[in-house]
């Protein structure tokens, strides 16, 4: 039996909430506002509040997923990168980098959504560009 | 009247022309020639007064035959004798009420002012005359309200000079008591309320209590036999003469003067009796030994209720179930001989489908169509969702109708059904057949109620109704698309009965269940059979006990199908009803003993006066002392010259509340031994209330012919007892004299209070109730006497509240009948509208547990979760309501359903 | 303090010790054992709460052996004793250690985070529902006044359920505030003022007055001023308090009191009290 | 148990001004009478109550308006007030 307590910034919004988790033998299982930080002052919102339960949804994706014959195929990263950006160059070319847009969510880190926008930029070329937690 | 047909619209007395003085509101208002004799009349069905019927006295009218709109008016109906073989037959013919018409000095033919109990009671009901308003007799008409009423006692009950009539009712103290705290309920002006009596006769369970509640309230209670009523023909009304206790003349106005009129057997019920060549006794009641209660002179015939002794209805009802043993133990062999089982076809399983509901709307003839535009609603129904089929009938609960609800449910592949018509209460049991009929589980249907609770409630506004008739059809119908098909399992169970004790209660109800055929096993926890019984002499009517005692103990130990338990006592119960596990434990072991129901007729014990010398002074005994001394034909009763008896010693106080009820009786007949073995003694009874209730009233006369000596006293003005060599001086003011007397007794005969046994253990082993003051509590004080609250388990005898042996056999065989109805059955059916409990929501907080009635619930502490038992459950609906997190769900009535139908009724 | 959470580590009448521990300026709860035994030298009492209660009854019933320890304040004692009444809580292998804290007539200080709420705006005191207020004072507003006060309250609720997960004495597997039937999913703010009633019901009896709840609430809706009122209205008419002994709560159990009776439609009702 | 819960809810509606709208009443299956007179008092108490104040708050953009909202139902009816006298203040144990 073990149990911890761990301070850390909500990962939903731009707000940057304190949330502090509960961890119980390596699992996390519970989400609480952190009382003492000067954002959010113990509160959060209902997104704040069930980190825990995304964390370990059974519905999270743990390895790619290929769309054929109207399904999801599970595959490994390599062979979902290639196909991903052969169609992306295919579009590309077809309708100009514009038909592209890039999401990106408030799950991610700074670092990654900072290279989003670079793929998007520069890579891809286009400032078609977002992110749901553009407050 | 075809009461097939008749859908009791009420059509036919509207209409009828012919008006009748209503005997059953005691002729206080008046009714029609055809009618339904009271309101809560089961079947609720027409009937023609041939007496009072235009058409069959003169030939002329028939209105009710064409208005019927069933056709269920057949004036070519004959008197027809139907002839049946019947292995016995029991007689309930009942009893009539006292006329006290010939008494002139109560001015009853006088006066509208003066009524009888039975009149009185109409008033005050709320289907009487007045609807349960209450009003002068007299002032009816202006609305006029009393401001004092009166009852006097004993009308035609212990006056032998007048009415002829020994005995005592021994229900009339209860009822005017009942009477005058309900007229106060009624009344909106302060109400007041005197009660004139001879002595209180309240010795039924928790009788006293209500006494001392009423007495709190601020009803008076007169000790004082009116002498007179006299109308004054003025505002003061009715003017009372009587004489107090100490000699005094006294008079008083009151409004209105109800007379407790006794109990009388009708002579249509001695005609009866006469023509069966059954024994009547002197007062004209059935010719019973106590000591075989419901059985009359001839075989085979038995009776109860009123017609063997005044009594009140629980103990009628705990008679009638006597009566129903009695008559079954003889020809037992032939149960379910005659019985066919019901052919229906196999359920169709539609869990699957999506519901596809037929609404079947009722005209009910014009009682609905009358006043709901029918056709509307029909419409109305066909938008509702899920609804594939609607149909208008004139009249749903007809045979042909139902034939062609079956065919349309198969044609139109129905999976659930919804009626819109009458009350469920009536008619629901016969659509769930006919659903079972058509191969659809029963629970997939649904009643609205557009008669009762619309067209009838709004007759003069069909807008109104139809509008509303709507709203109850979007109602079922949105709950029966959520309805789900319930199963009921058939749970096989143990067709043996445990007793728990071995008086005379607990021998005579398992002598009853293995004369039916059913294997009892009889616990006593001392070395030998009869309890208390032993130690009586004899019982009220003065036959022997001791022969009766043993030879009932005899045939007990001697019965194939008893095992008797001697030094046993019940250590464990596990299971429930139809299927009990108990442990039996003895000095040589424990054993499990198997059983689908329990009698408990554990007995009570005589109390230890701590008070009047007794057990300090040597001339100072209890009842059952004094029986043992005159048994023992010892000299200490002959050469008494003196003997005092004291009552309520012990009962009727701040401890204990409660009458003991026999101690009046017992102590008279004791009295009476004493003076018949020794004339020239003196014999003394101090009394607070002489309770010979009923035809023991015989006994008190008899004493008091052969010279005892009778003084009451009160709860204040206690006897003072003192030691006085070999003798006690008991020391004692006689209110009629205002006279402090004393007396030095020989013997000092103190009547002590009968105390339930301390068995709260056993009583908690079978989840069984004790009252407040430690009785076993019934599940209903009147309707349900014998039955424990729960499933399965029976009471009898004093463990349920102190009794004469003849109460306590009637209720031991009552108790045995009420047992055999679940040992005659096949199998216990289980399920239906029951509630479940869903493991995963469930998180054993046990609020759940707490609330059940019955005792349902259990939870199983290793899986932290709570488990309903559902052959205990009754669908009540409480485990529902109290969890936080609406876990159980009670099947036909879940969360989900309610709601929609309330949002259904809500969506107009 | 923290020689009694020692003493009680080493001798292992505790495995585990719930309490508030000192991390960057931040005290944070913190699971005390054997294996960190000197991180008791951050042991703080701490000036702001968690619901330590919850987590307790969470590692018990994972942990049907473990015995706990807990640093408890009185509205933790009161919430165990909830718990442990609607069978949520071994109080037999939970062991307490008192803090300082709710205020009295002998104590002045006491270490509680709520002990002064922040003020309310100008708005809030207009048209809204002081935190601070009492009761009493509520109830003297005029019905449709208090009704608007009230409704201003929860229309800003943002339906993040904090009330109820930060709550130490709600444990419902399945929450009637996520049942689709008594309350309207799929708006903002949820419907008003069912929620937040459902809620309050649901409290009666129940609540320990600890005020987590409020503190939790992002709207600064004056919850435990609801919750205050259940409370007393439970206390008047069942004479029960949640959390003192060990009474089981008056909706558990069957029967009425004879004393209670349905309250009178007006005054010169047509139809008379009986 | 059902007159607990009432008793119960009647007073926290009370509290949050919706007083006054639940009535509890026993009546037997013989008191059609009761049960009729009953339903029209309260009918009749509920109508000089007037409509129900929730519906004057259903507005989808609600949350945006907290000004309008608050200061649109600060007054009560007349029979409010003369049933807040009658409830209020909170009499306690009986």
């Amino acid at each position: 039996m073990e149990c911890k307590f761990v301070p850390s910034v909500c990962s939903y919004c731009g707000v940057g909430c304190g949330v502090l988790f509960k961890v119980v033998d390596g699992k996390l299982t519970g989400t609480l506002p952190l009382k003492t930080h000067p954002v959010n002052e113990g509160r959060l919102c209902v997104k704040g509040w069930n980190i825990h339960d995304f964390v370990n949804s059974y519905l999270r994706l743990k390895s790619p997923l290929i769309r054929a014959f109207g399904r999801f195929i599970k595959t490994d990263w390599e062979e979902a990168i290639k196909i991903t950006s052969d169609r992306l160059k295919d579009i590309v070319r077809q309708h100009g980098p514009d038909s592209v847009g890039v999401l990106v969510s408030a799950k991610m880190s700074n670092e990654e959504n900072y290279l989003a926008q670079k793929f998007a930029r520069a890579v891809i070329g286009t400032n078609n560009v977002d992110h749901c937690a553009r407050l | 009247m075809d009461t097939e047909k008749c859908i009791a619209c009420g059509l036919c007395a509207e209409k009828c022309p012919k008006k009748v003085t209503d005997l059953f509101n005691e002729g206080l208002i008046k009714r029609k020639a055809i009618y339904v004799p009271y309101a809560q009349a089961v079947p609720l069905k027409y009937a023609i007064d041939p007496e009072s019927c235009i058409y069959l006295q003169k030939g002329k009218c028939g209105a009710c035959e064409k208005l019927c709109p069933s056709g269920a008016i057949n004036f070519k109906d004959r008197e027809s004798v139907i002839e049946r073989e019947v292995g016995s037959v029991i007689l309930a013919p009942g009893f009539r009420s006292y006329d006290p018409s010939g008494l002139d000095f109560y001015a009853y033919d006088r006066s509208a002012d003066v009524v009888t109990a039975p009149e009185f009671e109409r008033m005050l009901s709320a289907g009487g005359p007045t609807a349960g308003h209450l009003l002068k007799p007299s002032g009816r008409a202006q609305g006029i309200e009393p401001e004092k009423i009166a009852w006097i006692q004993c009308v035609g009950s212990r006056d032998q000079n007048r009415c002829g009539h020994e005995y005592c009712s021994a229900v009339c103290c209860m009822f005017a008591v009942k009477q005058a705290v309900i007229a106060r309920e009624h009344s909106r002006r302060p109400l007041d309320c005197a009660i004139f009596f001879m002595d209180l006769r309240t010795q039924g369970k928790d009788f006293d209590r209500y006494v001392d509640r009423a007495k709190k309230d601020g009803v008076r209670f007169v000790r004082a036999r009116v002498h007179s009523i006299e109308p004054t023909g003025s505002e003061d009304g009715l003017r009372l003469r009587y004489a107090l206790e100490d000699g005094s003349l006294a008079e008083e106005a009151f409004d209105v003067v109800v007379l407790s009129t006794g109990l009388e057997i009708d002579p249509g019920a001695k005609t009866l009796a006469d023509r069966l060549t059954v024994d009547l006794d002197a007062d004209g009641f059935v010719k019973a030994s106590p000591l075989s209660p419901v059985c009359t002179s001839v075989p085979g015939i038995y009776a109860c209720g009123a017609f063997t002794g005044p009594k009140d209805i629980p103990h009628s009802v705990m008679e009638a179930s006597a009566a129903a043993s009695a008559a079954t133990e003889k020809i037992a062999a032939a149960r379910h001989t005659r019985t066919r089982a019901v052919q229906r076809p196999e359920q169709i399983d539609v869990r699957q489908e999506n519901p596809r509901i037929g609404v079947f709307v009722c005209n009910c003839g014009i009682n609905i169509g009358g006043v709901v535009r029918v056709p509307e609603v029909v419409r109305f129904a066909e938008t509702l969702p899920s609804v594939v089929y609607v149909e208008e009938n004139l009249f749903t609960c007809s045979q042909d109708t139902q034939d062609k609800i079956v065919d349309i449910i198969r044609e139109k592949r129905l999976n659930r059904v919804v009626v819109a018509a009458c009350t469920p209460r009536t008619h629901e049991s016969l659509f769930q057949e006919t659903m079972a009929g058509a191969g659809l589980n029963k629970y997939l249907f649904e009643m609205a109620n557009i008669r009762n609770h619309d067209s009838w409630v709004h007759a003069n506004d069909p807008d109104a109704a139809t509008k509303k008739a709507k709203d109850l059809v979007r109602m079922a119908v949105v709950k029966a698309a959520l309805l789900r098909p319930l199963d009921e399992d058939q749970l096989p169970l143990t067709r043996t009965a445990l007793v728990v004790g071995g008086g005379i209660a607990g021998m005579t109800a398992a002598l009853c269940l293995a004369e039916q055929g059913y294997p009892v096993d009889l616990v006593e926890r001392s070395d030998r059979l009869g309890g208390h019984g032993r130690r009586l002499l004899e019982t009220g009517a003065g036959e022997p006990m001791a022969p009766f005692v043993e030879g009932l103990a005899e045939r007990v130990v001697n019965h194939p199908d008893i095992r008797v338990h001697l030094e046993s006592s019940v250590t464990a119960v596990e299971g429930f009803v139809g299927n009990f596990n108990t442990t039996v434990t003895s000095a040589d072991g424990a054993a499990a003993i198997e059983h689908g129901v329990a009698v408990l007729a554990t007995g009570a014990a005589e109390s230890r006066p701590a008070e009047y010398l007794y057990g300090e002074h040597p001339a100072v005994v209890t009842s059952l002392e004094l029986d043992d001394l005159i048994a023992g034909e010892s000299g200490k009763v002959s050469a008494a010259s003196d003997v005092l008896f004291v009552q309520c010693v012990g009962s009727r106080d701040d401890e204990r509340p409660y009458c003991s009820k026999v101690c009046c009786t017992h102590s008279i007949q004791s009295a009476l031994k004493i003076k018949r073995r020794n004339p020239e003694a003196n014999v003394f009874v101090l009394y607070r209330d002489i309770r010979t209730y009923g035809q023991r009233e015989t006994l008190y006369n008899q004493a008091r012919k052969s010279g005892v000596h009778f003084f009451r006293y009160s709860l204040a003005n206690k006897p003072n007892v003192s030691a006085n060599g070999k003798k006690v001086r008991v020391e004692f003011i006689d209110p009629l004299l205002d006279r402090r007397f004393f007396v030095d007794a020989d013997l000092l005969c103190l009547a002590s209070a009968i105390v339930p046994r301390r068995n709260e253990e056993l009583a908690q082993m079978f989840k069984v109730p004790t009252d407040a003051d430690g009785w076993l509590l019934e599940a209903h004080q009147k309707l349900r006497p014998v039955d424990a609250a729960t499933d399965g388990v029976f009471l009898c005898g004093m463990a349920h509240y102190p009794k004469p042996v003849d109460e306590s056999i009637a209720q031991a065989k009552a108790a045995a009948a009420r047992a055999a109805t679940y040992l005659s059955m096949e199998a216990i059916s289980v399920g239906g509208i029951v509630s479940v409990i869903d493991e995963r929501d469930c998180t054993g907080c046990g609020a759940c547990v707490a609330v059940c009635p019955y005792s349902a619930i259990t939870m199983d502490q290793s899986r932290k979760t709570a488990v309903v038992n559902p052959a205990l459950c009754k669908g009540c609906g409480a485990c529902a309501a109290a969890c936080p997190s609406e876990t159980p769900k009670l099947m036909g009535f879940t969360h989900a359903q309610l709601y929609a139908q309330i949002k259904g009724a809500l969506a107009a | 303090m923290k020689d009694q959470v020692k003493k009680w580590l080493e001798s292992g009448t505790v495995d585990i010790f719930l309490g508030m521990k000192m991390v960057d300026g931040h005290p944070l709860p913190h699971a005390f054992t054997l294996g960190n035994i000197s991180d008791l030298e951050e042991l703080v009492p701490g000036t702001v709460r968690y619901p330590l209660e919850t987590f307790a009854a969470e590692l018990a019933a994972e942990n049907p052996d473990a015995r706990i320890g807990l640093a408890a304040r009185e509205c933790t004692q009161r919430a165990l004793n909830v718990l442990s009444l609607w069978n949520q809580a071994p109080t037999d292998r939970i062991e307490t250690i008192k803090l300082n804290c709710c205020p009295s007539p002998l104590k002045e200080h006491a270490a509680c985070s709520y002990l002064d709420p922040p003020e309310a705006g100008l708005f809030k005191k207009h048209f809204g529902i002081d935190n601070a207020a009492d009761p009493e004072a509520v109830a003297r507003f005029e019905p449709r006044e208090r009704f608007s006060r009230w409704m201003y309250e929860f229309q800003k609720c943002i339906k993040c359920y904090g009330c109820r997960n930060i709550c130490p004495v709600c444990f419902c597997e399945d929450c009637s505030l996520e049942h689709k039937d008594l309350i309207g999913t799929g708006q903002l703010p949820p419907e008003a003022p069912i929620f937040h009633l459902v809620r309050a019901v649901h409290m009666a009896g129940r609540c320990i007055d600890c005020g987590l709840c409020e503190e939790a609430c992002p709207a600064d809706i004056p919850l435990r001023l609801l919750y205050r009122k259940v409370n007393a209205v439970v206390d008047d008419l069942f004479d029960y308090r949640a959390g003192e002994g060990e009474q089981p709560p008056p909706f558990n159990i069957i029967g009425e009191r004879p004393s209670l009776e349905p309250k009178p439609m007006e005054n010169g009702s047509a139809c008379p009290q009986r | 148990m059902t007159l607990k819960r009432m008793r119960f809810l009647q007073e926290v509606l009370d509290f949050v001004g919706l007083g006054g709208r639940l009535h509890m009443e026993w009546i037997s299956s013989a008191e059609a009478q009761k049960f009729a007179q009953v339903v029209t008092d309260f009918t009749e108490k509920i109508r000089r109550l007037g409509p129900n104040p929730l519906h004057a708050f259903i507005q989808p953009d609600m949350i945006l308006r907290p000004r309008v909202v608050a200061a649109s139902g600060l007054k009560s009816t007349a029979a409010e007030k003369e049933d807040a006298k009658g409830s209020l203040p909170f009499t306690g144990k009986q």
